[in-house]
């Protein structure tokens, strides 16, 4: 490409927020009507990127050095007021959450027409009307009037973004920078955004700048690819050459530890396992039968649970599978007592869970514990981590003080924590060192059945890959029982034996997970199924 | 839903974090260095001036302020440096003990209201709504009045007129940990009510008191120094700063520093004060 | 409620146009006569709207005013008073003997029955009655020997009314358009405790002639306006926003006196400034700390300090003004030793951690609760406690407000110190004070027989000379036993004036008189 | 309402009218419950005086039925005391007190006589002026100082605008008061002190209550700007081409409205209270006055009133803005009637 006719070059871009330096030495360029992925793991300096080049960073004391052209113009050195025209008119932004990058209090109308009075041109009110209810229908939004005057709140996710994208190409941008402008949505929707930026990419000829974190979107919808970490590039070239030959180590690591690209990556540790705890004659340590549960307040009635039944062998992993709100939570909730089911009964360990009984629950909790899906809220922030470890055992008074030590460091070694991470608080720790240690809490009194409810949905790849890994290798060590929620089915694949999927709290499809991969019955499933990055093609190098 | 492949939605939160240990700024030191020299005028007055507060020389009367006398001397010859010095452990401790009923009485009450909720949530709730529909300084009014005038019951009528806030920060705060997950956790680990209300969700509903404490405590001189301008407080020679104001103020035209020296340092100390209390705050949310 | 609309009708020439503002602490008493013609505040309204039968001047001294002239019988029990022709009150009725009467009637008896209470210092007890002998002559006879009565007239509780306003309830005179008097001002506007507007009558012409001035007033009109802050007052007249600001910190009278200020410190006849001592309370039980107490007071530091040069020692417990006071310093003098050895031998020989003195355990002090009708009470009962702290007597400080002073130390029969800043016209009124036979200032009762002997012959003295011995005698023995610590010479009323004001005068009891004021416009 | 709120949205579809209807009843619904609240409030603050003052030893009355000058006997101060009721036991005086101010009876002032009504309305106008321009000052004082935080750019003068809340916060208002009475009455001739209640006058007393007091709304409006300033919707508003100052006026003013209309609500507490020590200083003669002679008289049935008095105008003040959030913020308007 030559780089004189590019819509935007950016050349050794360096970003400093205070001392911290962010990006180190990006250069890139898109072309007109081209899309370009950035991809990086959390904190790379993705967004930093994007709002350099859009001039975002004037309230955050960041340092930027390097060349950023937008048609061959400087930008760096522009005064705010030489830079004013080209936002929006050249540069439009499309955000990550839509959901919040709309100003609550004010209608759509009101908002649609603030961006449509900077279009050069545009007088009269009918015309910047017209110019709205036209970018409303561009975006496939089929009633722009109801819309433009409901309020942001009265708006799905999906219609939100598509908003979004209206106003950003209302004033007709040569090029759009899009923050991850789907990771906020349901992935049936994903689909349809992307599909929508593809498409004006083609027919207005708009060069799109895309960020995100996922190796799939970037393989499927951008021609060429930038791999960033740490701020600095570790990888570019076009797409292609990026997925089918990775050249950098950081790269190819990447694509290892993505589970839908490698859906045997714990096979070998499960086949382990199977040797040691044989399937066959194993007991059943979980057995749920015909729950049902429905919340009810003042606004709505919602069925969270319907006739949901499914058992767990000693020594196996079941997996919950549905999209947000399918009932996944409250089934496992129900599981550690801490919900009343209208009906149906739960066994652990072969008896029965009753939430009444503080005693009995009490007894439960010995053996049954759970790691939750936030590992930032899920412990005391006040405690170190030794002292968390330690809490259940002190609690249930299990041996002796050194006992007791001696059991919080057998946990923490297993889920391979480092002994001087010990004495500092959650605070001092990362996403995956937390998580860490909330599942050497929950080992800590050595339960045979651990709830695990998205225990990594919030965290790296890498970091994922890690802990998963930890939890198949304690499984074959002790005979562990898991049941394992989570969205993503490609996690699914890699980790659980039998699944379930959940929709609107009734079963849709129940099985082995080689069954259901095999020949998903349902609609639903395969949508779900089809959502796991990439398989074809990519996915080779696995 | 999707299919997080790198992390999404989580920010800078994420990373572990750096800053800490970094050297307050410049002017909460200022802030700190003002409130240790109070309290060390509170605890050794007599350190600190070689004057009488009480007695006087009476033909030294309305000296400015100047070499001899630093902030010159009042109506009767005494020292106002000096009588500002002896007054700030009485106006301290009375701001202490303000301060002490708030947090305890409010605490106890938001702490109780926001954990257990239900019946005795509303109940206090109602009584929190009715201590803060009454303006608070005419509160402490009623309440001094119904005590007696004198600066130890002007403490305790602030204190009770700060009830009610710390009662309704308290319950939020209660509220907010209540729901964390970790309080959860910690029932899952076998704890009792009363193991996880004192363990887990008083301290970390404490922070944020605390730091209002600090912030009250600031509010707590002005509004002893208006009940003391009032004439609700201590009776003279006591030389509590609200008091000092309220006598200089007859003497405003021609020896304005009787108002102004005390005046302006109840100003500075609270707002060191509630300097120190911000930046408190700060630390909890950075 | 008339506001604005002048009473007098024609429009006024430019030199004509003078007008006074007074700013005044409060006018809370409200505008029934013998509640409030004696107090401190109304007073100064009440005298501008009303004539007297005599004026008493600051020397005690009568002179004619209403009354031409008057003659006395020997025994000063009978007297007969001419009055004036042809003066009216502003209503239009005639001042003659019947309205006379029925003010003699007011003032000595009153209306008890309907709240109406007679004036106090009116020497009721022995009032016989009046009749009048002719339209303009009144004759007036007492039961016992009166001295006090002609001096009295002049008093500002006998202010003339018309009869139709003396008639009236206790609710109708509280409002104070309905007060009419012979005054050389009358009403224009009020407001209920904040402000008073007082206009000139046109045809006033019966101006005492001591005030040198005949015929109306000069200044037209006169506003009273309440302002409770001391420094507030002070304040406005500094900034010229007020022509007169009453009552203000003596202690910041020396810089307006530097600033050009006129300050009018009338002296009155009465009582000094001082505390009397109830003898049924602890300490004051025993007149060896009772004199300690008097001697370890060092009057001079306290006038240097809390007061200007326009106050005077005390020379006795009654203002140096009364004709009967004589100089008795040397039986209350500072005299620290001697208070220590007073102390000493009554017994306060212990010493308290604090270096207090005590005995059997019990510290000795007591509380000092400044009036609040006197400003610089509070600096000077600081003073006190100094001077007497020194001494080993702890004594504390506690500054009250009108009503709750009224509640804890006036009506509160175990404080042992009650602050006196009592005027009067006539020296007779110390008979009615002393013993229970009055209001009983040190509690003795009729227990100290010498008390009791010198009130009878003051109460019963016929000549003036006769009772001026017997006052020396009975002032003698009030200080020797140390029933009264004096302090200063009273000065209980301030007057911060502009310099622009001139042809003021007060009259026995300090109230200023504005007939004859004018105002140099600026 | 109900009714009446589909009426007014008749011609509109038939699915809308009823979505309206249903928001109008359950508005409706919300104003009741919040307006019973208030009333329960303000019932249980008249109680809660009440029995703190029944805490006061003595009253005036007694103080002069004991006044031993008086000489009354046992059996005539038995009579008057129970004339005023005070013979009754506590609750027994607090239930007949209260049934009389509900029926607006307010009683008498035990130490001037006067109907209690009348005292306090004669003092109401001039603490209203007092209050509601101080209030005035103070919002359009903490107005001035959250834009300037947003548009002035980061500097020292930035940084002296956003440290000014907090010097004035701290700044007691009598130091305030005095020293503008020196400098703008005395020094200047700016304003007469003879006439406290003038327009200039009342002006000056209002700044004094309202520098405190701006100092707290303004700190919240500075936090909710900033807070505002950092949610995505600027940021993006921002990219859109909106130049700053735009930003700030059509996107952040609104948003932050709500915690700062919070915040003026609860300050109505410190203008009510602050009114005390100003009116003093400036020789008003308004309900701080009252207050304070009724406190130094021990008056009750004047303390009472006066106390009430303020907490209920507080009470309402908030309800009146709590019934306003729905029109500041539609997310708090109840019910989605379109999804
Ligand atoms: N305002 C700021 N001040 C200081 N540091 C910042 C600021 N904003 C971001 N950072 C830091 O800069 C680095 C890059 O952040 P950036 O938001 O660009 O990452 P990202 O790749 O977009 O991550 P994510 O996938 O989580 O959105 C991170 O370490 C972040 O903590
Ligand atoms: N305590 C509750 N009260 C009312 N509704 C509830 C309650 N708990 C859950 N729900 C509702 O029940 C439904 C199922 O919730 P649940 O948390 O089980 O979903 P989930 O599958 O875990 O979703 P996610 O993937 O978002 O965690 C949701 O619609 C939720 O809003
Ligand atoms: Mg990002
Ligand atoms: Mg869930």
């Amino acid at each position: 490409m030559n780089p004189s006719s590019a819509l935007l070059q950016v050349e050794d871009l360096h970003v400093s927020y205070g001392p911290a330096e962010v990006v180190r030495g990006v250069s890139f360029a898109v072309g007109e009507g081209r899309a370009l992925a950035l991809i990086g793991e959390s904190g790379s300096g993705k967004s930093t990127i994007a709002r350099a080049v859009l001039r975002l960073l004037g309230s955050r004391r960041a340092r930027v050095d390097g060349s950023i052209t937008v048609r061959g113009r400087e930008i760096t050195g522009l005064r705010e007021r030489e830079f004013l025209p080209l936002r929006g008119r050249v540069l439009g932004f499309v955000p990550q959450d839509p959901g919040s990058s709309l100003n609550p209090v004010r209608s759509i109308g009101a908002q649609a027409l603030e961006a449509a009075a900077l279009v050069p041109g545009t007088r009269s009110r009918a015309q910047r009307e017209a110019l709205v209810v036209s970018a409303l229908e561009r975006v496939g939004l089929p009633e722009p009037q109801r819309i433009a005057d409901s309020f942001p709140h009265q708006l799905s996710g999906g219609q939100l973004q598509r908003v979004l994208i209206a106003l950003a190409i209302l004033p007709g941008p040569r090029l759009l920078v899009a923050d991850e402008p789907t990771s906020a949505l349901d992935v049936t929707v994903q689909e349809q955004i992307l599909d929508l930026l593809d498409e004006l990419r083609r027919e207005l000829g708009i060069g799109v700048l895309l960020i995100t974190h996922d190796l799939a979107v970037a393989a499927a919808r951008a021609d060429e690819v930038v791999v960033l970490q740490d701020g600095s590039i570790q990888e570019a070239g076009p797409t292609d050459s990026v997925f089918t030959a990775p050249r950098s180590p950081y790269t190819r690591a990447l694509q290892a530890d993505v589970p839908g690209l490698n859906p045997d990556r714990f096979a070998g540790l499960r086949a382990e396992r199977d040797e040691r705890h044989p399937a066959a004659g194993a007991d059943l340590q979980v057995d749920v039968r015909g729950i049902s549960r429905t919340f009810r307040t003042r606004e709505r009635e919602v069925r969270a649970l319907a006739d949901v039944s499914f058992t767990i062998p000693r020594g196996r992993t079941h997996a919950l599978v549905g999209e947000s709100g399918s009932g996944k939570s409250t089934a496992a909730r129900a599981l550690l007592g801490l919900e009343t089911m209208d009906a149906g009964t739960l066994d652990v360990g072969g008896v029965e869970v009753d939430p009444s009984d503080p005693r009995a629950l009490r007894e439960l909790r010995r053996h049954l514990q759970i790691v939750h899906q936030n590992p930032f809220t899920s412990l005391d922030p006040r405690f170190t981590v030794g002292r968390i470890v330690r809490e259940p055992l002190d609690l249930y008074r299990v041996g002796d003080r050194a006992a007791r030590e001696e059991r919080a460091a057998w946990a923490l070694e297993a889920v391979r924590l480092p002994e001087r991470l010990r004495d500092r608080r959650p605070g001092a720790l990362s996403g995956g060192q937390r998580q860490r240690v909330a599942i050497a809490r929950a080992l800590a009194l050595q339960p045979d059945v651990l709830v695990l409810d998205e225990p990594t949905s919030a965290l790296d790849v890498t970091v994922q890959a890690g802990i998963l890994e930890v939890l198949a290798t304690l499984q074959r060590d002790l005979g562990l029982t898991y049941l394992f929620i989570s969205h993503d089915l490609g996690v699914v694949r890699q980790f659980a034996d039998t699944l379930t999927v959940l929709r609107r709290g009734e079963v849709v499809e129940s099985g082995s997970v080689e069954e259901v991969f095999a020949v998903p019955r349902e609609e639903y499933t395969r949508a779900l199924i089809s959502s796991i990055p990439a398989r074809e093609g990519v996915g080779a190098s696995a | 839903m999707s299919t997080a492949v790198l992390t999404p939605g989580l920010r800078a939160g994420a990373q572990p974090r750096t800053a800490a240990g970094a050297r307050p700024p410049a002017t909460v030191l200022l802030s700190a260095a003002v409130i240790l020299l109070v309290l060390a005028w509170s605890i050794a007055p007599g350190l600190f001036t070689g004057h009488d507060p009480a007695v006087g020389v009476p033909d030294d009367k309305f000296i400015a302020p100047g070499a001899q006398h630093w902030l010159g001397t009042d109506h009767l010859g005494r020292d106002l440096l000096t009588r500002i010095v002896h007054g700030s452990a009485s106006s301290m401790t009375s701001a202490l003990i303000a301060v002490a009923i708030g947090v305890a009485v409010g605490g106890a009450l938001g702490l109780v209201g926001g954990y257990l909720g239900g019946w005795v949530d509303a109940v206090i709730g109602r009584v929190v709504d009715v201590l803060l529909a009454i303006p608070g300084f005419l509160l402490a009014v009623v309440v001094v009045t119904a005590l007696g005038y004198d600066t130890r019951n002007a403490a305790i009528a602030t204190g009770v007129s700060a009830v009610a806030v710390f009662a309704r920060l308290m319950r939020s705060e209660v509220l907010r940990v209540r729901t964390s997950v970790f309080i959860e956790a910690a029932r899952i680990s076998g704890g009792s009510s009363t193991y996880v209300l004192l363990r887990h969700v008083l301290p970390n509903a404490l922070r944020p008191v605390l730091s209002l404490a600090v912030l009250q405590f600031g509010i707590a001189i002005l509004v002893i120094a208006g009940l003391a301008f009032l004439g609700y407080g201590d009776p003279p020679p006591a030389s509590d700063w609200g008091l000092l104001v309220s006598d200089g103020r007859e003497h405003l035209l021609h020896a304005p520093w009787l108002v102004l020296a005390p005046g302006l340092v109840i100003a500075v100390v609270v707002l060191s004060v509630s300097r120190l209390s911000r930046h408190l705050d700060q630390g909890r949310n950075r | 409620a008339l506001d604005g609309a002048r009473a007098d009708g024609g429009p006024a020439s430019p030199e004509d146009d003078l007008e006074l503002s007074f700013l005044i602490s409060n006018l809370d008493g409200g505008w029934v006569p013998s509640q409030s013609a004696i107090s401190s505040y109304e007073a100064n309204v009440w005298q501008q709207l009303t004539d007297k039968l005599v004026h008493t001047d600051a020397e005690g001294t009568v002179s004619p005013w209403i009354a031409t002239h008057w003659e006395q019988n020997e025994d000063a029990t009978e007297y007969v008073l001419h009055l004036r022709g042809g003066v009216t009150f502003s209503d239009g009725t005639p001042l003659d003997a019947a309205a006379v009467l029925a003010n003699l009637e007011a003032w000595a008896v009153g209306r008890p029955e309907e709240g109406l209470a007679r004036v106090g210092l009116f020497p009721g007890g022995t009032y016989e009655g009046a009749e009048a002998l002719d339209p303009l002559t009144v004759r007036v006879t007492f039961t016992a020997p009166t001295l006090s009565f002609l001096p009295t007239l002049g008093y500002h509780g006998c202010q003339l009314m018309a009869p139709s306003s003396l008639a009236l309830s206790l609710e109708e005179q509280a409002d104070l358009a309905h007060q009419i008097g012979s005054g050389p001002f009358v009403l224009e506007s009020w407001e209920p405790r904040q402000r008073v507007r007082l206009v000139r009558r046109e045809d006033y012409d019966w101006a005492p002639e001591v005030l040198g001035a005949t015929g109306p007033a000069r200044l037209s009109a006169i506003t009273f306006t309440v302002l409770p802050d001391d420094t507030l007052r002070a304040s406005a007249a500094r900034a010229g926003q007020t022509d007169l600001a009453y009552n203000v910190n003596p202690q910041v009278l020396d810089s307006f006196t530097e600033a050009g200020f006129t300050i009018e410190v009338p002296r009155y006849l009465g009582f000094v400034h001082g505390y009397s001592l109830r003898t049924q309370v602890a300490p004051f039980d025993d007149v060896r700390v009772r004199q300690a107490v008097t001697r370890g007071i060092d009057r001079a530091e306290i006038l240097r300090t809390v007061f200007t040069d326009a106050w005077e020692p005390a020379t006795s417990w009654l203002q140096a003004g009364v004709p009967e006071t004589t100089d008795l310093t040397e039986l209350f003098a500072y005299d620290p030793e001697l208070a220590t050895q007073l102390l000493d031998e009554a017994g306060w020989t212990e010493r308290t951690a604090e270096g207090f003195r005590a005995k059997d355990g019990v510290e000795l002090g007591f509380t000092i609760y400044p009036t609040p009708y006197l400003t610089g009470s509070v600096p000077e009962a600081e003073l006190i406690s100094q001077h007497l702290g020194r001494l080993g007597i702890r004594v504390r400080t506690q500054k009250l407000d009108i009503p709750t002073y009224t509640e804890r130390v006036t009506n509160d029969p175990t404080q042992g110190v009650q602050e006196v800043t009592r005027s009067f016209v006539d020296v007779g009124t110390v008979a009615g004070v002393i013993t229970d036979e009055g209001e009983d200032w040190f509690q003795t009762g009729s227990s100290d027989a010498e008390l009791v002997r010198l009130r009878d012959e003051v109460a019963g003295a016929a000549s003036r000379e006769e009772r001026a011995g017997v006052v020396e005698e009975l002032s003698r023995h009030v200080l020797e036993q140390a029933y009264f610590i004096p302090l200063e010479q009273n000065v209980q009323r301030i007057y911060v004036q502009s310099p622009q004001l001139s042809g003021i005068t007060f009259n026995a009891v300090a109230i200023p008189s504005y007939h004859a004021a004018t105002k140099e416009e600026a | 309402m109900s009714a009446a709120a589909t009426e007014t949205t008749a011609g509109s579809s038939p699915a809308g009218t009823s979505a309206a209807a249903r928001t109008a009843r359950r508005y409706g619904s919300f104003a009741l419950r919040r307006t019973g609240q208030a009333l329960v409030v303000i019932a249980l603050a008249y109680v809660l005086v009440f029995l703190v003052l029944a805490a006061i030893p003595g009253d005036p009355i007694s103080a002069q039925l004991d006044n031993p000058q008086n000489g009354y006997s046992e059996e005539e101060k038995a009579q008057i005391r129970a004339f005023h009721g005070l013979d009754r036991p506590v609750l027994v005086q607090l239930l007949v007190s209260l049934g009389n101010a509900l029926r607006g009876e307010l009683g008498t002032s035990m130490s001037t006589s006067q109907p209690v009504a009348a005292m306090i309305g004669e003092a109401i106008p001039s603490t209203l002026a007092l209050a509601v321009t101080a209030l005035a000052l103070a919002i359009l004082l903490a107005a001035v100082l959250g834009l300037l935080s947003r548009l002035l750019p980061e500097g020292p003068l930035n940084s002296l605008v956003r440290s000014l809340p907090a010097a004035f916060l701290s700044t007691p208002n009598f130091l305030i008061g005095l020293v503008l009475i020196q400098v703008l009455a005395v020094n200047l001739g700016l304003f007469s002190l003879v006439e406290p209640e003038s327009a200039r006058s009342t002006l000056v007393a209002a700044l004094t209550l309202a520098i405190p007091v701006s100092a707290q709304i303004a700190q919240v409006f500075i936090t909710a700007l900033d807070e505002s300033s950092g949610q995505d919707y600027a940021e993006v508003a921002l990219s859109r081409g909106l130049p700053p100052v735009q930003v700030v006026l059509r996107h952040l003013l609104r948003p932050s409205l709500l915690p700062t209309v919070t915040v003026v609500g609860l300050v109505l507490g410190e203008v009510l209270g602050g009114s005390l020590i100003t009116e003093t200083i400036f020789g008003r003669a308004g309900v701080g006055t009252v207050v304070q002679k009724a406190v130094s008289s021990q008056d009750v049935p004047v303390l009472l009133a006066a106390v009430v008095l303020s907490a209920t105008v507080f009470v309402m003040v908030n309800l009146v803005i709590d019934l306003l959030y729905p029109l500041l913020d539609p997310r708090l308007r109840v019910g989605k009637e379109s999804r």
